[in-house]
């Protein structure tokens, strides 16, 4: 075993070097100088995501515990461009007093969570995909009790912590008769020796149910929106994109390599929940007024859409999900990279809040309504072809009547985005939130988040990749 | 073979001319307009003559009958290969008998105009319109299709529309051309489900196809049934329909008398001499299919037409305006015509009531015009149009006296004016093929001389009123054309029409038949008597009539109340119980189910918020719950 | 390049023009100019194509160009055209060129309006242009979504409500349509590993029917839905009520036209077994809102309602020509595509006008108009003419082609029902000349409007542009009426193939 | 190499626990009771892999394995979850997790 084959975990080990030299700096940087902590930070993650995209071999590592693939790379790598975009929008934020002794702990604990997903996307086995996702989800609770001196905050952070520790039981108790049923925790023999013995449905079920847990499907997605709005809104952005993201890989690599014995089970649970969380976020997003909870159950709808990427088990289907994942963090970090500015520089986070923000801050209005678009799906946006693929790939297998119930979804989350595009161009207000010039760092995030968001569309070679590289059951 | 090319310049000059005056007309030459219309109509005139003349004179005749020549045609719209809307020139001896009424009517009636409408507001806008109608009108009798002909039937309503109302600013004006818009286009609209039955039976819209004694149109007719009818008859009856409105015949006559609104030359032009005749014209022009294919739409005709101008007649004797009066003998004697056409057959001398109605409706064109002028020069001199405001008019207007008093002759079939001759073929018609029609006409031509005379009298007769500006006889662009109209009357009757103009283009062997004749002639002078005694002798036997006939007298002065049934259907039925609840359907109903969806949805959203409770432990038991439902849904109900 | 992409890209080079400008008065020129040569090239565009056929090109489409886009779906970037697109292509240029005419004097937010309002029409000339149902769709949406800021923003009355109803009801129809599409897709090639979007390839094959009778439905009321199919239909009188002159003029223009151009080309000629099977339906529905439309134009009070339910009842006549599946009536229904397209955005450009100088739009609070602003007033009677069916003028020619092809039917209920449709040309002379009484003639009822003035010079521009093209195709119909022929011989001959007809 | 006590008891008292667990989790107010009944759910699980390993599968210790890691994990959540009850009570001034709910809807 030489050295070298530890650049199959190339990822993982720079994450790890990358906190480490975080909490170095925490220790023997100049008290005075923490606020530029984050630009290191940032730099740091930088350098890894660049370092990211060079080709590495795919392989196995530990027995095959741990298994690195073009795949899996690609996911890893669009979770670090993600990761990137909500440090860079952070930069602002952590410049504040009352959280400038923490910086270095918030972004070791993202870094670390950082290293929980990607553990959690190259496992191979049950255990390293366990100790990832608890490692993926226990700071964040930490994080969404970050505003130490916010009621909300801490709410946030007692509900997510312990209705994912409830979460991780029922899911372990799933995997544990899964391992009483096949005698291995092995990804590939747990495919070979899995029947269709409803003893191991059961525990299909409840591990699926731990994962929905994570993605926030309906019935396991009551957690989502209280926690999304108690957060810190980088937090909330964060736990709605990268987190979710995260947790849709694996869900499918799991479904895709472990589970497809009993594909016609899981289908018909997707055809389930998928109907439930599309119909009830929206129905819950209408009436919304609070920005971030209102994004909270909008992300609750995509993750409904994004299902229909799974459902179909099909190569297309596993394409067109990274791809929507990729466009959603885009469309997402940009809404609420325009949600942070102005919080940051007013704290209003209501709808009402941003009536005649076009006349005030015409180019954020422009780029929220971009966002906005793009998670609706109206062209020419990315989004628009994000929803396009999945509606493809589960209308490829034949499931036309559930994405004529997803498209009439779609139009119930038209009307909700709409609702902001409205109250920021066509509401008046006596006193709309005034004109005020963001700095630099949010300034980039939005443009990397609005070129990706109308580059990825057109730019059909992304999407090419991704699907050359993606497979099917 | 002549070439009839030039033919088309008889369409294209008036066109020209109301694009030239009606786009630059009032801005730079507002005067001169009238000038230029009446010179290019005059042209045209001189150019229908000349194919008059070349047509009956020089054409060759085929076996003894005149041919149908196509002057020019070319595609207009292709629908099928079949189908197709050309526009050209149709020369036969209908056509071109139609060329010279029109012609020569509108020439008078242009000249007339130039004294008539001077000095009014928008005096350019009036020639261009006139030119616009006379450009439509000879392209409906010049069609070579029916499609063509519908197409110029719908262009003579819109410049009729636009003529009546002339005077825009004037309430009632308006509400007549909309009336008389309306109803002619709902005729229409039969007419052109006529057209498209017939085209889908026959698969052609050309006239000298259809209208071929021998052709497939005629021979395949009969075939079809639809409702016990056959499929011809049910197209024949609709064309009529058409007819029927464009001529105001009973029950569509009702756009007719309000259609006076107008301006009187425009009264005298299209609503007496050319535009109403075109349903006589369209029946004339289909008449080989109707007696040959469609009998029972022949009858209809017939029927109608008798009815029409009786019930016009009556209505007639108790009207008090003049132009209203002259309306109504308008539509009665154009039942005359229909009637005829009627009763007539097909060739031969069952060809009779076709010759009759065809000279009717030349000489009619001429002496109604002369009556509208007239009219229109008495209005002129008292500013009034109603009789019970004048009288002894006839050492005012001398000119207009006299050629008034020969259009009244010549209306009440009085020798030897040319209305003498028609009606009395007419009469001989009817009489040979239909007893009680003929009876009804013989009544009517009586009716038709009293209350002509009536006018007449009460006019320039009759007690002498005191008018607060002495009248005064009309100037010579007025009075002119009154004379050569009036002549016109007199000479007209001598033209041999049995040679010229028959229905299978043959000539016709006829002459006057005095047991016919000497009654028509005597019951003339009857209503011509008994006018004298209750106009000029001042006697008190109108009133006492009046009284006697009371409901009769109040229900024809009020034309039978048929106005009021329209009303009735059009305001009550279709505003208040179709329009009306259609647009309250549509919002509160269409509209509704609409808004009530995103109503639902609003709703269902704020009756599930109770699941977002806050409490951690009712989230958790959800997510159990959620699991174990799964789980059993799974397991057990959905393997 | 090729020449009909410039169709798409011109629009785009004028909105980054606008972008750049600084001073905003010189929006409206640039947007002019830019609008003026997209005219220019459709006129180039008709030359062209003309000479091509002329030439003895008898491809089904000429201009060809595809470009792949996405290669695993087979997803094409294609485009091309028959007469019949370039025959909508004329008229969209002609609307939008009118339409920036019309809306001269906007002054809240110009730059974005013009952006918005260019966007829109990229989007219609991308729809016309492609032949790949992929890029038809977002085309399709992409002229869509730009509606809903135009009305929300410079509206008048209930504009949001108007705005998001008309929105939501046309995203629906195309959700529908998304659906019927992929539905398309998945059966455009027999063995199933050479799916494709591209209209020309899947005419080859048959989708088998029971697919059909699934999917045709969800295809034609997804375009219905924006041809204002009964009872889809509500969007349309409260959103164009809503909406600024030009956009009313573009969406009852042009955008309707959307509906009845795709509802043709996707779904009956793609799908001809289900559309002769079902299309009895659908002749109920339309023959319905025909009816109904006019019916419930008589009723209102509001010009712009009036035109709303009038473009109902003509749009509905486009869609019930189409179904009846022969040569006639659907050469019939593309010429009413066209003249219905002139003849409304006259109307809305009229009543804008009219409104700008009245500041009210209901009929009785007007009167006499015709002494007071006699240009506008003139044009007024010559719209309504050319809506009742006027022969010389362009709403003659489309009806009668319809009435008479609809009638060429061998079914006698299909015959029944053009007699009631046909019907309808009474209801609309009623409706037409109510209006033109009450609103122009008589006398001045209103003394504050003695002393209005009358069109001005761009206001004349944008009327007299579409006055001319209706009046053009009115008197000589012929070139128009071969052009269209010409090009539906092929689509006539793929359905008729299996009609007993 | 098999003991008294067969499979099924370990299984049955594994299940028992986790409902416990559940329900303690569903009913005790108090935030540090519900940490303990996850703690009670966390060990069923550790049982059942136990038990599995030991009887079903005794030639490898995936299942020992991973009981531990759990143990592990579990402690950290625990730690994690204990600072934010502290912070709870600093804010709140109760763990009773009923008032614990200002954001809901």
């Amino acid at each position: 075993m030489s050295l070298g084959t530890f650049l199959i975990m190339r990822h993982e080990l720079l994450l790890i070097a990358a906190a480490l030299l975080v909490l170095i700096a925490e220790i023997f940087w100049n008290p005075d100088k923490k606020s530029s902590i984050s630009l290191f930070s940032i730099v740091l993650l930088g350098i890894i995501t660049i370092i990211g995209f060079l080709p590495s071999p795919a392989g196995s590592l530990f027995g095959g515990m741990y298994i690195s693939s073009g795949t899996r790379l690609i996911m890893k790598n669009i979770l670090n461009i993600g990761v990137l975009l909500v440090f860079i929008q952070s930069f602002t934020w952590l410049k504040k007093e009352e959280n400038s002794e923490k910086i270095s702990e918030y972004f070791l604990l993202l870094i670390s969570t950082l290293v929980g997903m990607n553990f959690m996307i190259s496992a191979g086995h049950f255990l390293i995909f366990y100790i990832g996702i608890e490692l993926a989800t226990i700071p964040i609770a930490a994080l969404s009790a970050f505003d130490r001196y916010k009621n909300k905050s801490a709410e946030a952070g007692i509900k997510l912590i312990l209705s994912s520790a409830l979460s991780s039981g029922v899911l372990l108790y799933g995997l544990s008769m899964i391992y009483g049923t096949t005698g291995t925790l092995y990804f590939s023999e747990v495919a070979t020796h899995f029947g269709n013995h409803s003893l191991q449905i059961l525990g299909f079920i409840f591990f699926f149910s731990g994962m929905a847990f994570k993605i926030s499907i309906v019935p396991f997605h009551l957690w989502t929106a209280d926690v999304y709005e108690g957060s810190p809104v980088n937090i909330t952005s964060y736990l709605s994109v990268i987190s979710k993201g995260a947790a849709v890989f694996i869900l499918m690599i799991i479904l895709f390599t472990v589970f497809p014995v009993i594909m016609a089970t899981w289908q018909k649970t997707i055809f389930v929940t998928s109907i439930l969380t599309m119909t009830i976020g929206n129905l819950f997003a209408i009436r919304q007024q609070n920005l971030k909870r209102f994004l909270a159950f909008s992300s609750i709808s995509q993750a409904g859409y994004i299902l229909l990427g799974l459902i179909g088990g099909n190569q297309l289907g596993m394409a067109s999900v990274i791809y929507y994942i990729l466009v959603y963090i885009f469309s997402n970090l940009g809404a609420f990279g325009v949600v942070i500015a102005i919080s940051n520089a007013t704290g209003k986070e209501n709808i009402d809040d941003y009536n005649g923000l076009y006349q005030t801050n015409p180019n954020l209005s422009l780029i929220m309504t971009l966002a906005l678009f793009s998670l609706a799906g109206i062209p020419p946006v990315a989004g628009f072809f994000g929803k396009f693929f999945l509606f493809t790939a589960a209308a490829q297998k034949g499931f036309f009547f559930l994405v004529l119930i997803a498209v009439l979804n779609t139009i119930i989350s038209l009307f909700y985005y709409l609702l902001v595009v409205k109250a920021m161009f066509i509401n008046k207000s006596e006193k709309p939130i005034s004109m005020f010039k963001s700095d630099f760092s949010t300034r980039f995030a939005l443009g990397i988040c609005v070129a990706g968001i109308v580059v990825t569309g057109f730019a059909s070679i992304i999407f090419e990749v991704i699907r050359n590289l993606s497979f099917g059951v | 073979m002549i070439n009839f090319n030039y033919t088309i310049w008889i369409f294209l000059l008036p066109f020209l001319m109301f694009l030239f005056l009606g786009l630059a007309g009032h801005k730079y030459f507002p005067r001169l307009s009238g000038i230029l219309g009446t010179c290019g109509l005059a042209v045209i005139t001189v150019l229908s003559y000349i194919t008059a003349y070349k047509y009956f004179f020089t054409s060759e005749k085929v076996d003894g009958a005149y041919q149908k020549i196509i002057a020019f045609n070319f595609t207009w719209l292709q629908f099928t290969d079949k189908l197709h809307i050309d526009i050209g020139a149709l020369l036969d001896p209908i056509s071109v008998m139609m060329l010279i009424v029109i012609t020569t009517v509108s020439l008078m009636v242009h000249i007339y105009s130039l004294g008539y409408m001077k000095g009014e507001k928008g005096f350019e806008r009036f020639f261009s319109f006139l030119s616009l109608f006379s450009f439509s009108m000879l392209g409906l009798v010049l069609a070579t299709n029916i499609f063509q002909m519908y197409i110029f039937w719908e262009l003579v309503g819109v410049s009729s529309f636009l003529l009546i109302g002339f005077y825009y600013q004037k309430p009632s004006a308006v509400r007549a051309s909309k009336k008389a818009f309306i109803v002619t286009r709902f005729a229409d609209l039969g007419f052109l489900i006529g057209i498209l039955i017939l085209s889908f039976n026959t698969k052609t819209f050309d006239f000298i196809t259809l209208t071929n004694p021998t052709g497939p149109a005629i021979a395949q007719g009969s075939g079809i049934a639809f409702l016990g009818l056959s499929v011809m008859t049910w197209s024949m009856i609709f064309v009529f329909m058409g007819g029927v409105g464009k001529s105001a015949m009973f029950p569509f006559h009702i756009w007719l008398p309000d259609a006076m609104e107008g301006p009187t030359p425009v009264s005298a032009l299209i609503h007496a001499a050319t535009m109403v005749v075109a349903g006589v014209y369209l029946v004339a022009r289909m008449f080989p299919i109707y007696a040959l294919s469609a009998p029972v739409a022949l009858n209809v005709v017939a029927y109608v037409g008798a009815f029409s101008s009786l019930f016009a007649a009556v209505i007639a004797c108790t009207q008090t305006d003049i132009k209203r009066v002259l309306a109504y003998s308008t539509m009665s004697q154009i039942g005359y015509m229909m009637l005829a056409l009627g009763v007539a057959g097909y060739g031969g001398h069952e060809g009779l009531g076709y010759m009759a109605s065809m000279f009717h409706l030349f000489t009619h064109a001429m002496f109604k015009a002369l009556l509208f002028l007239g009219a229109g020069a008495i209005i002129h001199a008292v500013h009034s149009n109603y009789m019970t405001e004048m009288g002894g008019l006839r050492k005012y207007l001398p000119i207009t006296h006299i050629t008034f008093l020969i259009a009244c002759l010549t209306i009440a079939g009085i020798p030897p004016f040319s209305g003498f001759f028609s009606k009395d073929e007419i009469l001989a018609a009817a009489f040979h093929s239909n007893k009680i029609l003929f009876a009804v006409e013989y009544a009517v031509a009586g009716l038709t001389a009293f209350y002509m005379f009536r006018l007449y009298f009460s006019v320039f007769w009759g007690k002498d009123i005191n008018y607060h500006q002495t009248p005064h006889e009309a100037p010579a662009t007025m009075t002119i054309p009154l004379i050569v109209l009036a002549v016109g009357c007199l000479v007209s009757g001598f033209i041999p029409f049995n040679k010229l103009v028959t229905s299978d283009g043959k000539i016709l062997e006829s002459e006057i038949e005095l047991m016919i004749a000497i009654p028509s002639v005597l019951i003339g002078l009857l209503g011509i008597g008994i006018a004298y005694l209750m106009y000029v002798k001042e006697s008190a036997i109108p009133d006492k009539l009046a009284a006697t006939f009371k409901y009769g007298y109040k229900w024809a002065y009020n034309k039978f109340y048929i106005d009021e049934l329209y009303l009735f259907v059009t305001k009550k039925i279709i505003f208040r119980y179709i329009s009306d609840p259609v647009a309250w359907f549509d919002r509160h109903v269409v509209d509704a189910t609409m808004n009530g969806i995103a109503g639902i949805t609003q709703g269902v959203s704020f009756r599930i918020r109770g699941l977002q409770s806050g409490q951690l432990q009712k989230y958790a038991f959800v997510f159990i719950t959620g699991a174990i439902m799964l789980a059993i849904l799974f397991i057990y109900l959905w393997k | 390049m090729d020449i009909l992409s410039l169709f798409v890209v011109i629009p785009v080079l004028t909105i980054t023009a606008i972008l750049l400008l600084k001073d905003t008065r010189q929006v409206r020129l640039v947007s002019a100019f830019g609008m003026g040569l997209q005219l220019l090239m459709a006129a180039s565009l008709v030359f062209l194509y003309l000479t091509a056929r002329h030439a003895g090109n008898n491809d089904e489409m000429l201009f060809i160009k595809d470009y792949l886009w996405f290669k695993s779906l087979n997803i094409h970037y294609a485009v091309g055209v028959d007469g019949i697109s370039v025959a909508m292509i004329m008229l969209t240029s002609l609307v939008v060129f009118a339409g920036i005419f019309a809306s001269w004097e906007v002054e809240f937010l110009r730059k974005e309006f013009f952006i918005s309002l260019i966007l829109l029409a990229s989007g219609v000339f991308g729809f016309f242009i492609s032949i790949d149902l992929f890029t038809m769709f977002l085309f399709y949406e992409l002229a869509v979504i730009p509606m809903y800021l135009l009305i929300g923003i410079w509206g008048t009355g209930p504009k949001e409500y108007s705005a998001m109803k008309l929105t939501l009801m046309l995203m629906g129809g195309s959700a529908l349509l998304l659906v019927g599409l992929l539905g398309i897709y998945f059966n455009s090639s027999p063995d199933g590993n050479r799916l494709t979007f591209n209209i020309l390839e899947i005419s080859k094959v048959v989708i088998p029917l029971p697919d059909q009778r699934i999917f045709f439905p969800l295809t034609f009321v997804g375009f219905g839905v924006l041809g204002a199919l009964f009872p889809f239909h509500t969007w349309s009188p409260d959103g164009h009520a809503s909406a600024p002159t030009a956009v009313s003029m573009l969406h009852a223009g042009v955008l309707m036209k959307l509906g009845g151009y795709g509802a043709f080309r996707v779904a009956i000629f793609l799908m001809p077994e289900a559309a002769h099977e079902l299309s009895w339906i659908f002749i109920i529905l339309t023959s319905i809102s025909i009816v109904y439309g006019a019916f419930g134009a008589i009723a209102q009070k509001d010009l712009k309602y009036i035109n709303a339910y009038s473009s109902i009842s003509h749009c509905g006549l486009v869609l019930f020509a189409v179904l009846m599946m022969n040569q006639t009536a659907m050469n019939g229904a593309i010429i009413q595509m066209i003249s219905h397209g002139l003849m409304t955005a006259l109307f809305f450009a009229l009543i804008g006008m009219i409104y700008g100088r009245t500041h009210t739009r209901m009929i009785y609070e007007m009167g006499g108009l015709m002494k007071i602003v006699p240009f506008l007033s003139v044009c007024y009677v010559i719209a309504g003419l050319a809506s009742l069916g006027l022969p010389g003028l362009s709403g003659f020619v489309a009806e009668m082609t319809i009435f008479v092809g609809a009638f060429q039917h061998p079914e006698l209920f299909y015959r029944i029902v053009t007699i009631l449709a046909v019907s309808s040309i009474v209801i609309t002379a009623v409706y037409i000349l109510r209006v033109i009484a009450i609103l122009l003639l008589g006398p001045t009822t209103n003394e504050h409007f003695e002393h209005l003035p009358d069109a001005k010079w761009f206001e004349k521009i944008s009327v007299v542009t579409l006055i001319g093209s209706v009046a053009a195709i009115g008197l000589a119909p012929f070139w128009l009426s071969t052009m269209i022929g010409t090009s539906l011989h092929p689509i006539i001959e793929k359905i008729i193939a299996l009609n007993p007809f | 190499m098999n003991s008294g006590i067969p499979l099924q008891y370990f299984l049955i008292l594994a299940t028992i626990m986790f409902f416990a667990g559940v329900y303690g989790f569903l009913t005790r107010r108090n935030l540090i009771t519900i940490l303990m009944s996850v703690e009670l759910i966390l060990n069923s699980v550790n049982i059942n892999f136990l038990a599995f390993n030991r009887y079903l599968y005794p030639h490898k210790l995936e299942g020992m394995f991973f009981s531990l890691f759990v143990i592990a994990v579990a402690a950290s959540e625990a730690a994690v979850a204990i600072a934010i009850i502290i912070n709870i009570y600093r804010r709140f001034t109760t763990i009773n997790v009923e008032d614990v709910n200002e954001m809901k809807f």
